[in-house]
């Protein structure tokens, strides 16, 4: 990470919920190559648990035997994920919203579900969603801050 | 089962014998948690989320689904949670709704 | 990793030895849910380094824009890597050799390259090589060793 | 260039300012190496490891082709190896052609 060259490699699992952990750990083990704290590492793992978990039960409904593909792309000051699936595509209607709004007086108003997608608005500093043909890709970035000292 | 439970001072003590609370488990856990609200000698309980490193929005959704269910009667704690689990109740304010003390004895303790 | 079920991801770069250490760093993230050492760790890092840069140096003669897989399957008791080309194959006569004589007293013999497989060969506990199609695949796996707490 | 020298002691200490050394730098060390040699004040040197979390047999071939290009004239000491280092030198055997010390100071004084 001497330069501004950037760095990709793809990760792809079957669409099972049980292989999310493999792409979780690998994204940590890549993690060591950038300056993000171990706080910031487990968020960067906390988002794409949420996008891989998002493509296998609503772009696939949990069907096993589909692909998850994972790109990982590392520059001198950004770390960007590309999570692509090839099933039902996302209305994008459901990004947007980033707010917890908690009453803890009214539980019938308490949410079960439906946090993932303002976990990861709230966590990472650029966040998209595309779909091309049959591919549809969620895209989100993270700024790596250097340290002083790196700036040399 | 990654879950068991066993009885301490009026409270259910339940732990989670996995490293990760997260999609894959989490239905599994809601239903068991649901089952100890049914069949559970006690609605006082105590989760040791101490071998929990990670949890996600869906483990989340299964503490907030059995503390809906429980309809204010009773009580749930948390107790033991890692950083990256603590983060995520602040992060979604969920530390508003739950009670999440440093360990089981605490938990058990606190009024 | 509780039941004997396999979980696969798939690893994917292009052919630049700058990118090798991604696989390095994704591998060893994915060593963390073994039961593998940190010696071991490192070993099975350098031993999937070394045929990542051998399938980059020799099969595609060190030119970019070639396909790199590096296939991570992970047992209750094997973690086998399987590290795949499209370019030249291997001559098979190059597995074999596992030692490392070395001649204080003769610098003449001394060897400045080829260390990669008999290190590899030393580490793993199975290596094999296989050419089907197009496609030459070289596979290792190490045994992960059960600590007597886990056999209860 | 992630490679720096500075004299000392009569010794040229050579640093490597990055955490691997593999095939994407090795030749380019090596060509750093045998420039010192060829240019060098001193052929004696001591090469700092101790950034290097991981080498590769590429890493070690350099290592050994700066060896023997040296003839068995002046000295190529090796300070301060992390254990992923280590090992693939004990494992390689080529802990019997490098002295390794385990601090740039020891390697100067060490006879
Ligand atoms: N990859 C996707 N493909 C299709 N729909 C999606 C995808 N990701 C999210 N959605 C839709 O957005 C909603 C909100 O997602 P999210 O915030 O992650 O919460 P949850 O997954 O708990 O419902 C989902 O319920 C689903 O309807
Ligand atoms: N993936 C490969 N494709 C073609 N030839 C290979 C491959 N890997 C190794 N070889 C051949 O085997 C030889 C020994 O490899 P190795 O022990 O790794 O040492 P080195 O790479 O330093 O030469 C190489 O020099 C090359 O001729």
């Amino acid at each position: 990470m001497t330069d501004e060259k950037s760095q990709t490699v793809r990760l792809e699992i079957d669409s099972e919920l049980a292989n999310t952990t493999l792409v979780a750990m690998a994204v940590r083990g890549l993690c060591a190559m950038t300056t993000l704290s171990p706080v910031e590492v487990n968020r960067v793992e906390l988002c794409v648990v949420e996008i891989v978990n998002n493509a296998i039960e609503h772009a696939y409904s949990s069907e096993k035997g589909h692909k998850v593909e994972v790109s990982v792309n590392l520059l001198k000051s950004y770390l960007t994920l590309t999570i692509s699936d090839w099933g039902k595509p996302m209305d994008e209607g459901q990004l947007g919203d980033k707010n917890f709004p908690v009453d803890a007086d009214d539980p019938a108003a308490w949410l079960c579900s439906g946090r993932g997608l303002p976990i990861v608005q709230s966590l990472m500093d650029k966040v998209e969603y595309q779909s091309v043909d049959d591919k549809n890709s969620f895209t989100m970035s993270k700024q790596i801050r250097w340290s002083s000292s790196d700036l040399i | 089962m990654p879950f068991e439970s066993k009885s301490e001072a009026g409270y259910t003590i339940i732990s989670i014998d996995e490293t990760r609370l997260d999609a894959s488990i989490s239905e599994s856990f809601r239903v068991y948690l649901f089952d100890q609200i049914e069949n559970g000698s006690s609605n006082m309980m105590v989760i040791d989320l101490s071998l929990v490193r990670f949890m996600d929005s869906s483990g989340l959704g299964a503490l907030v689904a059995t503390l809906k269910k429980m309809g204010g009667e009773g009580s749930l704690k948390l107790a033991a949670a890692q950083p990256a689990v603590l983060d995520l109740f602040n992060l979604t304010s969920m530390d508003k709704l739950f009670t999440i003390l440093p360990t089981v004895t605490e938990a058990i303790e606190e009024k």
